[in-house]
């Protein structure tokens, strides 16, 4: 199994890591930078199954791929990896780079409370996104200054859209 | 009873209301717009019509739709859940215009109620306590004085003519008092263009409690004891339970007896709710307002009563006489609920879409699921997050909460992120757990607003996404419902058979 | 209280015995044999076992594997659940001697009421009417004239040894007797080793009614009411309810005296049911045979009562006492539980095995799901048939039985047969919703074991099938688990959005 | 679409029939020998949803294949399909064929009841199968002669793995 890294996403963002997975004994053995976990896995449909670490106790789990991100669930808990890859990628995407506000969710547009040449604090609202029934408020992730406005009020919006463009530094 | 009903509503509520009437032998008929078309409260139906539009409004909304669909499908009656048109004097109006029975309170109850200044008036004249106010100022400068002399600081200055935290500010001390009532008079006036504001004594900490009342229309009116609503989210409720750990049995007493005295003066018909915040020190209690409407919490009251609330409105609704002694309303153990968001509470409880690739419901003694959702359904931001709501049931609180704990551990959810894991903490909580919380607990527990921190879990976590992601190509292959059965392996494993 | 616990057994059982400890703060331990690796009562536990071997008498039933993994787990203490070692005074003097608490009655009692012999000795020293039968007969060409002249025909022949329809023979007049006294001793000599037979009296149409029993170590001894389980097919219990159809307040007083008075005779300690034979004509009954353990259809009981029957199976084996008074004993409503097993109703009840391509229990108000298995699990030919218990609570009888109704028409099962649709049909069938049935019922309706005539429904079936195939390849392409979530696009429809 | 056929195989097994599907002002139109029928269907994740025959009820359903059998749940009853082809190179199957006894279900065999060369009648019991911890009885179709004898008392049998070949005729 070649090395590959994949990169906490939910429920706490963490540093990419690297593994390398291979069995001994019927045992699963992740190499991880931080030492190798050796795990019985039992899996039943595909899926689904159970697991415990050397010494612990038995944990089910469950898991899906929503797109390339991996749904985990554990003894109760749900944890989201991502690939390192595609994570730097997204880095670099427009919608998500500096500044910059994105819808985090579908919705629609309630209120925007910038305009072009504002200059906004860190954790000023910015845009109010109704979204399931719920407004929501948009916050700036720093001060800066409002380049661009992507959206009117009313508008619906996607997840992951770029809303609201920002020039960081006060 | 009537023999088809018309539910104007979706979601868990609708399923819900569904089980009961087509156990009654009453034919359902379900509304659906076009994102619901598949969801289980529209497949379970015996008919189901379309609502055209993009919006609630042309949809759920719509009177006249929903009075066409009752028309063209025959129904006698329409039950209108909660939210939505639940608690619309014009839409029961409507109804009756129509010719349909609505199966709620009447028109005048619901408007008398859903008044502030009414409501607080019907209290009132039914001696009941209210948070202590003033009468309305009418706008900037208005002169306070005499209400700050009697109940002094902290207290709330609130818009007239509105909710939901519009219009309304919190002051500290005297110092503060004249910028709050302009700011919260200018906000009222853009919100509700009506800048009237009245100023509200502030209880600090108190509890939500709330009384379940059933009134048919022969005048007899009992309460079915008290839920407790304290643990709350941005003004919403999230977990309830009942009986309430603050009650004492004089306290529970008093409150039913205020509850019904208010459902009499009002000539409230049908269930209803009286909500009241109850300072737990010194057991005052103080009138909130009326829910003229089922409520969301309705089902721990079922539990610990044996009772279907549901069924109740129908008969009430068709004219029956509610035959139970307020002395026969007796309860049987402890009953807690959870409701099932798709949100994130480590992101300010900000909602979560996508497809539900995973929904398995834990099952099994003391526990119901009201669900509108399925393993395979798509949640999408059109409608409430609210996707179920998980009940246990126990001989006593403690074992209750044991099951809870219990069925939020072996609920496996996939696809989108739901607070079923941040629920779990806050029933395994001590602050939660001793029964000694009030409508404060987030803001005094911050702690289980922050992802929980590196345990031992994570680091199995890890090493088991490690290995999925390795598996993936095999795995992706191996589709639970299209993968060819495999007679001769009834399991797969990667692990050892022997002891550890 | 324990702090670990070993379940000795698998399926739906395991897993609800495991819910009740858990949610008693008790540690759980499983074991499983290979099928079972992945198997939900294993997933639950706290720790799990393998158990090495291809057959029951070399897993769930080895007796020095279950205490070697009781020792090594920790565990204090061991629950069988029902089958399997429940019933063995062997294994229960196993685990005394390894320092294990046996949940479950004492070996004594357990062996005194295993033996039909003795059984019937204590009912009689107890007050308690058996069914009439004579003295062992020393085998072929006895002299049975003193039995038939007392009791007449029909009558049973009965091998003394054993059990299960082996060595018995139904015999309705004198000149059958001879020949059938000859058989049934040759068949039991065979089966058993022994031919010793004896003689009783056949009850031709009775209700089989049998009674809870908890019964703490100093001597206190109640009854949790009665269950009817007369709806059986080939000897085993199909759907099971409380209160029975058939009970009037006086018998229910005097079948439980006799309950209780036979469990006081045997010195019984903890959970048991004492089964009789009732003749609903004459309210006659008949002890028939004591069930030393916990019972499948236990939550009937549990439904109507509010009571967790293993929590208190647990608490008596540590020792407490049990402090309910037989007149705190009060019924709420009406349960009915419908085994749902992997079986062909209508192929003589041939198994079915297979992988569960979908298993969506009904959830909501009443319903409760005791369940083995989950959505993917292989049901192999090794084990049990049962799969999963429904049960369904109502306010009255004719409540719980709708609710039952609309939860079996909700519960899609694909990839085997079970016997879901066909407990549908019983639950709405006249002679069952009359109440008037006996254990007749199935040999009487001859028409349920047949299936259903073609009906409009069955057109529909035939369209949908050629719609799914023709559509096939297309459809293969959409799994739920593995196709990408179409944001854009909440539902997929080939229908209309108009009304039709 | 072409032409196909398929046949009802559970509850009742019934004669194998002819179908095309066509789609007509969004309606699934399905034309049987007996006549079309007009369906409304409305489809969630791919293999469940409702439909409504013209002027009827809705009706929820779900199905899975099994292999090439296709398992239909509708409003709380099971059918079961096969193609038409499938099931006529059935039936000239060894282990189906004439009165020859195969066992339906996987499992042990507690009891051969005949030997070679035995006559049996229709209906009269063969082999005692043990299978989910029940004894089965399986018989004769019809009356005939035991030609061979497959199986021994303790062995496992898979699924339709033939146990008794017959020759029939009385």
């Amino acid at each position: 199994m070649s090395q590959r890294r994949i990169q906490p996403h939910y429920p706490t963002p963490g540093p990419a890591f690297s593994y390398e997975v291979s069995e001994e004994n019927g045992q699963v053995l992740v190499h991880l930078d931080s030492g190798t976990v050796a795990l019985d896995v039992a899996q039943g449909d595909g899926s689904a199954g159970w697991c415990r670490p050397a010494g612990g106790l038995l944990l089910p789990f469950a898991y899906a791929w929503v797109g390339n991100d991996l749904h985990l669930w554990l003894d109760g808990d749900l944890f989201i990896f991502q690939p390192a890859e595609q994570r730097s990628r997204r880095r670099v995407d427009a919608s998500a780079a500096g500044g910059n506000i994105a819808s985090p969710v579908p919705g629609k547009i309630s209120k925007v409370l910038v305009q072009v040449g504002d200059t906004v604090e860190a954790d000023q609202a910015v845009i109010i996104l109704e979204s399931m029934k719920m407004e929501h408020l948009l916050k700036a992730n720093g001060a800066g200054t409002v380049v661009r406005v992507l959206v009117e009020e009313g508008q619906q919006v996607d997840r992951s859209g770029l809303l609201v463009e920002m020039s960081m530094g006060s | 009873m009537f023999s088809r009903v018309l539910i104007a509503n979706r979601g868990e509520i609708a399923v819900r209301i569904q089980q009961t009437l087509q156990a009654m032998g009453i034919a359902t008929v379900a509304v659906y717009a076009d994102p619901d078309i598949s969801a289980p409260h529209v497949a379970m139906a015996n008919a189901a019509y379309p609502l055209h539009g993009d919006s609630a409004k042309d949809t759920y909304l719509n009177v006249g739709e929903l009075l066409e669909v009752a028309r063209e499908s025959g129904a006698e009656a329409v039950h209108p859940g909660y939210g939505f048109l639940s608690e619309s004097p014009a839409f029961a109006r409507a109804c009756a215009a129509a010719g349909l029975v609505f199966i709620g309170p009447t028109p005048d109850s619901m408007e008398a109620l859903g008044d502030k200044v009414r409501s607080k008036e019907i209290a009132a004249l039914a001696g009941v306590p209210t948070v202590p106010s003033s009468a309305v100022l009418d706008g900037v400068g208005a002169d306070a004085q005499g209400f700050v002399e009697q109940w002094g600081f902290p207290l709330l200055v609130k818009a007239a003519a509105g909710g939901g935290g519009r219009g309304m500010r919190l002051v500290d001390g005297p110092d503060q008092l004249a910028q709050a009532l302009e700011s919260a008079s200018r906000e009222a006036q853009a919100a509700f263009g009506d800048g009237r504001v009245f100023l509200e004594r502030y209880l600090q900490h108190p509890r939500h409690i709330e009384f379940q009342i059933l009134a048919d229309g022969r005048g007899h009116v009992i309460h079915l004891l008290e839920r407790e609503c304290s643990i709350q989210r941005r003004h919403q409720k999230l977990i309830e339970e009942t009986p309430s750990p603050a009650m004492s049995p004089d306290l529970r007493r008093r409150m039913g007896e205020a509850a019904v005295a208010l459902a009499k003066a009002a000539g409230y018909v049908n269930a209803g709710t009286a909500e009241f915040l109850l300072d737990p020190d010194t057991e005052e209690f103080y009138f909130l307002e009326v829910n003229a409407r089922l409520q969301v919490e309705h089902p721990v009251t079922e539990a610990i009563l044996g009772m279907d609330i549901v069924a109740w409105q129908a008969r009430i609704a068709a004219g029956e006489a509610l035959d139970i002694a307020q002395e026969d309303v007796r309860s049987l153990g402890h009953a807690i609920e959870c409701r099932i968001y798709a949100e994130d509470p480590y992101s300010g409880f900000l909602p979560s879409t996508g497809r539900l690739l995973r929904w398995r419901p834990p099952t099994g003694p003391g526990l119901r699921l009201d669900s509108g959702v399925d393993e395979g359904y798509d949640v999408s931001s059109h409608y409430d997050a609210l996707l179920a709501k998980l009940v246990a049931w126990g001989p006593d609180r403690e074992a209750s909460l044991k099951r809870m704990e219990g069925a939020l551990r072996r609920f496996p959810v996939l696809g989108l992120v739901t607070n079923v894991p941040f629920l779990r903490r806050v029933v395994t909580h001590s602050g939660f757990t001793t029964g000694a919380y009030n409508t404060a607990f987030l803001d005094d527990n911050p702690d289980l607003l922050q992802a929980p921190q590196i345990t031992e879990k994570d680091e199995v976590a890890r090493s088991l996404g490690a290995w999925a992601t390795a598996n993936r190509t095999s795995t992706a292959a191996r589709s639970p419902s299209l993968a060819p059965v495999d007679d001769g392996s009834p399991w797969r494993q990667a692990g050892p058979r022997r002891l550890p």
